[in-house]
């Protein structure tokens, strides 16, 4: 089981805050996530199909090679803009 | 010493910099940043803005930055407070604030910290104007200024 | 708005920044510099240190420098107050602060202008250390902070 | 007539503070004023010897080229040290 967070603009277009998700032999990665979520068609096709997505496991900012385990803390966002 | 805080109240910047150069009589320069809420951006007039963040995630990128700043430059002390919540045109947003010996240290130290800040730390503004709510692009130039500090690694 | 002041009182850090930011609702961002007296300068305890000026050619070079900063960069206000006379270790010397709409322009701005000031405004400082009085030499590194921004014009 | 200012180690060294000085013929600038002065021997040999001396016309920064002229106000001293 992971939890994913999802921030922002991103939160309001799939219309979820967060979920837990049961870890299949398919997801190793970030980008294997992203395709498995993407997959779901409609609004995750959409928000999951375009470049600039950041993501984080355990909050530390990752990339698409970023490994995922059993228990990680995943978030998906868009590009930052505070300070 | 070093100080992050995110924070929804306000912060009082004269405190936090009066704190932070008594700290030590070695102190010789002090350099700030604060990052204020302007009423227009991209020509639209801005009535109220939202900051929504990552908690937890938040301030390990601040204290990952600020470590990386202690790394790179010889300093005497750091803080970063960062509100979230609702904001006002003119509030301050961000405080960067960073003591040294000398000046060079404490410019670039200061100006790494806010240029990383703004492409690392997982904060988003959402703006309130006339035609409506809308989410702040992130931009372009804010990854250039955070990419001219690798050449430096 | 610009402002330029010498004097032998001590200046207030928060008042000047709150005024600066104030000015309008399209500063982004705000830089300071605040130099500050140390206790300890080439290895040497210092106890007070006096601060002489060129009254008249002081108020000259300082508007000299302001004016330029404001042609190299878009900014909104521009201060710089400078202490003389008698001063203590932890005392605020000088303090720069330029405010603009984003953080880049208020940044170089402060620099160029501190490092300006260290070079040409006539100001010579004397210390008094368990030696004795001993005026303060210029350091090399000032003149090299200074010659950076002649590869900018 | 021109006025001399010097200051901070100059102004202690030369026990000096200021002096009203007639212009000649031979002083036309920076340069061949502190010929002059230097010409005055002792402590003002010493003094306008060195090659780290600051000079001013008039409240601005001179350089050895600078032309002098009646009624100027021209200042000597140190490298400058304030900030």
């Amino acid at each position: 089981m992971i939890e994913i967070l999802y921030f922002a603009r991103l939160r309001e277009q799939l219309e979820t805050e967060s979920e837990e998700l049961e870890l299949t032999s398919e997801v190793s990665d970030i980008a294997s996530l992203a395709n498995l979520l993407r997959s779901r068609g409609g609004v995750w096709e959409e928000a999951f199909g375009g470049p600039t997505m950041m993501s984080a496991v355990n909050q530390e900012v990752a990339n698409p090679t970023t490994a995922i385990k059993d228990g990680d803390e995943v978030a998906f966002f868009p590009p930052v803009t505070g300070g | 010493m070093n100080c992050i805080s995110v924070q929804t109240e306000p912060f009082d910047i004269t405190a936090v910099q009066d704190e932070l150069r008594a700290e030590s009589p070695a102190i010789g320069a002090l350099v700030s940043f604060v990052g204020l809420m302007r009423d227009i951006n991209e020509g639209d007039a801005v009535s109220t803005m939202t900051l929504e963040h990552y908690p937890g995630m938040t301030e390990k990128a601040l204290e990952t930055i600020v470590a990386e700043a202690n790394e790179r430059w010889d300093l005497i002390g750091i803080r970063v407070i960062h509100r979230v919540g609702e904001l006002k045109p003119q509030d301050p947003i961000v405080l960067v604030a960073v003591t040294s010996a000398h000046r060079g240290e404490a410019f670039q130290a200061c100006e790494f910290i806010i240029d990383y800040l703004k492409s690392r730390a997982p904060f988003w503004k959402k703006e309130n104007t006339p035609e409506g709510e809308r989410w702040v692009d992130a931009r372009h130039t804010d990854k250039e200024a955070e990419d001219r500090w690798s050449s430096h690694a």
